[in-house]
């Protein structure tokens, strides 16, 4: 058929852009409204799992940023089978990581050996006043509940071997 | 015929002062719907999004809002610029729309003005906003602005020239220049003997109405042809400087501009306020029914809408012209085209 | 200097790259006597160190004659070790001896600073790295601006960044840098001042128990 | 379809290039003393922060000039005090748009050094993701190539359809735009559960938005006749630049890394074809552009069918010390060809890295190109070189 100028087909596209939008709906979500669920891998805030960490410091070590303080002091803490020995132990007693700085990339969840750190898709955590944004360890543990399970993976996948 | 409008004597002064408010109304209110419903609504629609939904219930009151932002930003005027031109400039373009809109007729006895020689009139006021984008170009002080006053005046005079030629179509088939009498011609007029359709002139002068369309896509400086105002290259053109109340003068001017000249569009094609007489068994102006002046403004404002809505269109679908190209277009083929169209219409006219 | 070049080639040349062997010998007949040494890593790439003073003849003659038409990217390599490290040094330890030996790379080579550039074959699809000494105390090699059009702007950068002159440059301005910039950021020896500012949040200072290295008995509770 | 265009091309070159002579006389004869445009480093028309510094003499070009530098965040003096999986987070901020892309190159060159192969399925991801990467790239070029020519709607199309790639690129990676999905040896974690049957249905809708774009913008007569022509970069000069990916390959260069260099990817087990326009113009370039978006869905559906199963991570130990050595590699990236420069001293970080970003050499042709060009033409030839500021100033 003969072919249709490339002017008129442009508006077809545009017209039929519209009758979708009025009939099928937007493609945005209205935020505050509606809320996108983000998925579950998502990297949004780090969550600290307090008694799993010995403060190793092998995170803030390896942070790209320097954005992880922690502070700690050795203790004793009673041995784990009645008749053992007195352990020693680090007690944390300051952990803040500093989201103003953070670059997200994820290199402390991954390397830390004991599990303490966890990413958590949560997003709304933004603050006027910027200093705000250093997260102390009692609101990096507050975050512990909005950690997601692990996904569970394709199908070909290797079983992790956990 | 205004004086007897309510069975009360109104004085002199009173008329001129129902004028005056009814040219208010007649150009903003059509601004404030064009701007909600294609600016925001439909062209938001065209994307694939809602549009502003916040303010108002759907979004309704956005234009509101936006009005009070632009009213108590600053209006900041250059240092070097020169400050008298710079600030009569947006209301120079605003008042060639206020003349623009006194000649057209909203119903048989409701009009500002019946002039005989409207359709001149109006086609001679419509080139004092060129001055207004001029002096707004070159008083700013800013390169970007006098580049895009210059692209402005080049573009604006050169599309003048074809929309004069396509309405020269509409007054030969006409007659006549008057405003009132076109109406009256393409509604009562038939075509070939089938007279339920009245004569409009969209279907015997298409050709002109196209050209018309394209100069009048030009003279708003809108997409195909937005050189004056291209974002990409001259950031905003001659409206660079211009923030707060006039940079406001300068947004309504853009769509009121638009408005009226899409109700003069639906006047000389689309048969202006008046429906195909033939319905009502009327032959002209005067035994035209009372109950005509209410309806006939509806009429013509969603012709205007309808015209409006091809304008915005075309706005929100297509790339912009190159300086050169939009002037080869002009001089090449829009006028050559218009000529064409007027020899034909002066032959069939002696012809019929 | 030690050179890590062919001659102790570790790896026994499991595979034999035709290719590349073919191109090496095509390489020794055309540039002769300027090519000092050539390096191939069988099936990755083929390393050439040629004299400083040929360096843009042998551009041109690679271009002309043996077709590599296409400029893919200029540089320089600062061979001294860092005298900072990572900025990660604990401030109460005395710092750490850091080992300065300027040992080259492949292909070897006998001064501190290379500038090395990579040209390609757009027929043979086969690339090649070009290396040449720059000498420590007047850096500075000839320009091949007006051989490959495309190294104007990477000569410029290596210019702001290693200090290292190009002769017969058309305008060698900085890039990147304002122009009242002083030092070559790219050196070795010019310091990273966001990690000399901020102590290192990772050094470990956990206090040891109060009282001292208390014994088992007197645990408190 | 590109037999008509050679007529439609050569007069329009012919009628621009007499409205430049018939400018320039003009312009001669009336001494009109030329005026200096500053274009940027804040304007609408660049991707970042690039100011062109151009001298006008009425609406034409007389010498134009980028100067670059004010997105120079010095990677390659980063690199020094980094180590290989600090690195990969930063390598991924270079060309914001298709991150994924970024770190693939960086990590074969730590790989080729090391002698590790990653297994078969992570190379299998790896290339799905660098397509999806190069899709959710050159889909938003599509649609900003609209409105540097003025046209609104196109960019508004291509962001709606350009979401629902990045939020595959996010359930798999846990990123939008920086994923950090890519390690020594492997990947970090395997794709999650419907993650194939998600991506075929996000192609099918990434195709339709290739023809909406194509019929919406590249059949518009409007947009050739201000792209047709202009721009003009003939093979030689290409070569001679440097230039890489849809820029070279529209100046008829029969170029592809993904085909003519053998990666360990998975480029090879699949079958796609290679663009090519003769005319080397600006029209030429965003074509070329938007037949690999298509034929870059199609390598995401070849992919998603032949995807192997088995580990995703090789056998590497967990403190890596890349042993010595110098190493390049290259992959074609959505901006062009981007290559790393390796050398490493055998310990935690690399010693040098050498960024080889494709915008660098792609923009430097700019003062050659555009002398002579109208004012309009500098943006319709930028948004068809298709550059972004971090891959220029590093």
């Amino acid at each position: 058929m003969a072919k249709i100028p490339g002017l008129v087909k442009g508006l077809g596209v545009t017209f039929g852009t519209m009758v979708r939008t009025i009939t099928k709906g937007a493609n945005t979500v209205q935020y505050p409204h509606e809320k996108e669920v983000p998925p579950i891998r998502s990297r949004g805030v780090i969550a600290l799992h307090q008694d799993n960490c010995t403060s190793c410091m092998l995170c803030s070590r390896s942070c790209p940023d320097w954005c992880i303080y922690i502070e700690a002091h050795k203790d004793l803490a009673p041995p784990r089978r009645e008749g053992g020995k007195v352990r020693q132990v680090n007690k944390l007693d300051r952990f803040d990581i500093d989201y103003a700085l953070c670059m997200y990339c994820g290199i402390c969840v991954e390397v830390c050996p004991f599990d303490a750190l966890f990413w958590s898709p949560e997003y709304e955590y933004s603050e006027p006043n910027i200093a705000d944004l250093l997260h102390d360890k009692s609101k990096l543990s507050e975050w512990m509940e909005t950690v997601p399970e692990a996904p569970a993976l394709e199908v070909g996948a290797d079983k992790k071997k956990k | 015929m205004m004086q007897s409008l309510f069975l009360v004597v109104v004085p002199y002064w009173g008329q001129s002062l129902l004028r005056v408010l009814g040219g208010l109304v007649a150009v903003l209110l059509p601004a404030g719907t064009i701007v909600y419903l294609f600016l925001f609504k439909m062209m938001s629609f065209m994307q694939s999004r809602l549009g502003p939904m916040e303010a108002g219930p759907y979004g309704s009151l956005q234009l509101v809002a936006e009005v009070g932002k632009w009213m108590q930003k600053e209006d900041i005027v250059p240092q070097r610029a020169d400050k008298f031109i710079f600030k009569i400039a947006p209301v120079v373009v605003l008042v060639s729309t206020f003349l623009l809109v006194v000649v057209v007729p909203f119903g048989p006895d409701a009009y500002f003005t019946n002039f005989d020689t409207g359709v001149f009139y109006a086609l001679a006021v419509s080139s004092i906003s060129v001055l207004g984008i001029l002096m707004a170009g070159w008083a700013s002080a800013n390169k970007y602005s006098l580049l895009g006053g210059l692209r402005a005046a080049g573009q604006l005079i050169a599309y003048e020239l074809p929309m004069v030629l396509a309405v020269m179509g509409v007054v030969i088939q006409a007659g006549t220049m008057n405003m009132q009498q076109i109406v009256v011609s393409q509604n009562s007029g038939s075509m070939f003997g089938f007279s339920g359709l009245g004569n409009p002139f969209v279907l015997t002068q298409f050709v002109g109405f196209i050209v018309f369309m394209i100069s009048i896509q030009a003279e708003l400086t809108q997409a195909p042809f937005d050189m004056p105002i291209a974002e990409s290259e001259l950031v905003s053109g001659y409206m660079t400087e211009y923030s707060g109340f006039r940079f406001l003068i300068f947004f309504i001017g853009e769509f009121a501009t638009a408005g009226v000249f899409a109700m003069i569009a639906s006047v000389l094609f689309l048969g202006g306020w008046g429906v195909p007489f033939a319905w009502f068994g009327w032959t002209s102006t005067d035994d035209v029914a009372n109950w005509m002046n209410l309806v006939g403004p509806l009429i013509i404002f969603t012709k205007m809408m309808l015209v409006v809505f091809i304008i915005m269109w075309v706005r929100f679908s297509y790339p912009r012209f190159r300086e050169d190209q939009l002037q080869r277009f002009a001089w090449k083929i829009l006028i050559p085209v218009s000529l064409a169209n007027i020899m034909v219409t002066a032959v069939l006219k002696v012809a019929l | 200097m030690n050179q890590l070049s062919s001659t102790t080639d570790t790896t026994p040349p499991v595979v034999v790259d035709t290719a590349r062997q073919q191109l090496a010998t095509e390489i020794r007949a055309t540039l002769g006597d300027a090519v000092l040494d050539i390096y191939i890593k069988p099936g990755d790439d083929i390393w050439v160190r040629v004299r400083t003073e040929t360096w843009r003849e042998i551009h041109q003659k690679l271009r002309d004659t043996l077709g590599f038409n296409y400029f893919s990217f200029l540089s320089a390599i600062d061979w001294m070790p860092s005298p900072y490290g990572r900025g990660e040094d604990d401030p109460t330890e005395p710092p750490p001896v850091r080992d300065t030996t300027i040992r080259s790379g492949y292909a070897g080579g006998d001064t501190r600073m290379q500038v090395f550039a990579r040209l390609v074959s757009s027929e043979r699809r086969l690339g090649v790295t070009l290396k040449a000494d720059v000498a420590d105390n007047a850096p500075s090699i000839e320009s091949i601006a007006n051989v490959f059009a495309g190294a104007n702007w990477h000569e410029r950068e290596a210019h702001e960044m290693f200090g290292i002159g190009f002769i017969g440059h058309p305008d060698l301005r900085n890039l990147y840098l304002p122009v009242d910039f002083e030092g070559y950021p790219l050196r070795k020896d010019f310091p990273l001042l966001a990690r000399m500012v901020k102590p290192w949040p990772g050094i470990v200072d956990v206090e040891p128990l109060p009282g001292g290295a208390a014994s088992d008995d007197e645990a408190s509770a | 379809m590109t037999m008509t265009s050679d007529r439609l091309g050569d007069r329009q070159k012919l009628s621009y290039i007499a409205g430049q002579a018939a400018d320039a006389r003009v312009n001669l004869e009336l001494e009109t003393e030329g005026m200096t445009l500053n274009i940027g480093p804040q304007h609408p028309a660049t991707h970042g922060t690039l100011r062109i510094i151009a001298r006008l003499d009425g609406e034409q070009v007389v010498w134009a000039e980028p100067s670059c530098g004010y997105m120079h965040r010095g990677y390659e003096k980063l690199t020094e005090v980094r180590t290989y999986p600090q690195v990969t987070t930063l390598v991924n901020r270079i060309d914001w748009l298709g991150s994924f892309a970024n770190e693939v190159p960086f990590i074969l060159a730590a790989e080729k050094l090391m002698g590790v192969e990653a297994p078969s399925r992570a190379q299998w991801i790896r290339t799905i993701l660098f397509e999806l990467s190069r899709i959710a790239n050159v889909s938003l070029f599509l649609g900003d190539l609209g409105v540097q020519l003025g046209a609104i709607t196109p960019v508004f199309l291509a962001f709606r359809d350009r979401e629902y790639v990045l939020n595959l690129i996010e359930s798999a990676t846990g990123g939008r735009f920086h994923p950090n999905f890519d390690r020594i040896g492997g990947l970090k974690d395997d794709l999650p559960a419907g993650f194939i049957d998600e991506t075929k249905a996000v192609m099918k809708k990434l195709r339709n938005f290739c023809d909406e774009i194509e019929a919406l913008l590249f059949g518009n007569e409007i947009f050739q006749s201000r792209t047709r022509g202009i721009g003009i970069i003939p093979r030689d000069v290409a070569l001679q630049y440097g230039l890489s990916g849809a820029n070279l390959r529209a100046s008829g260069v029969d170029w592809d890394l993904r085909r003519d260099q053998d990666n360990a990817m998975a480029w090879n087990k699949i079958n796609f074809k290679v663009w090519t326009h003769p005319d080397g113009d600006s029209f030429a370039r965003c074509w070329v552009r938007l037949q690999e978006t298509r034929e870059a869905t199609l390598i995401v559906d070849q992919l998603l069918d032949g995807i192997p199963s088995g580990p995703v991570m090789a056998k590497v130990p967990k403190i890596i010390k890349v042993p010595e050595g110098e190493a390049w590699v290259s992959t074609e990236n959505p901006l062009g060809e981007m290559g790393y420069y390796v050398v490493s001293r055998g310990d935690l970080g690399p010693f040098r890295v050498k960024i080889r970003s494709a915008s660098f050499n792609n923009i430097s042709i700019t003062p050659w190109l555009l002398r002579g060009v109208y004012v309009p033409d500098i943006i319709t030839i930028l948004a068809s070189l298709y550059f972004i500021l971090g891959d220029i100033d590093r």
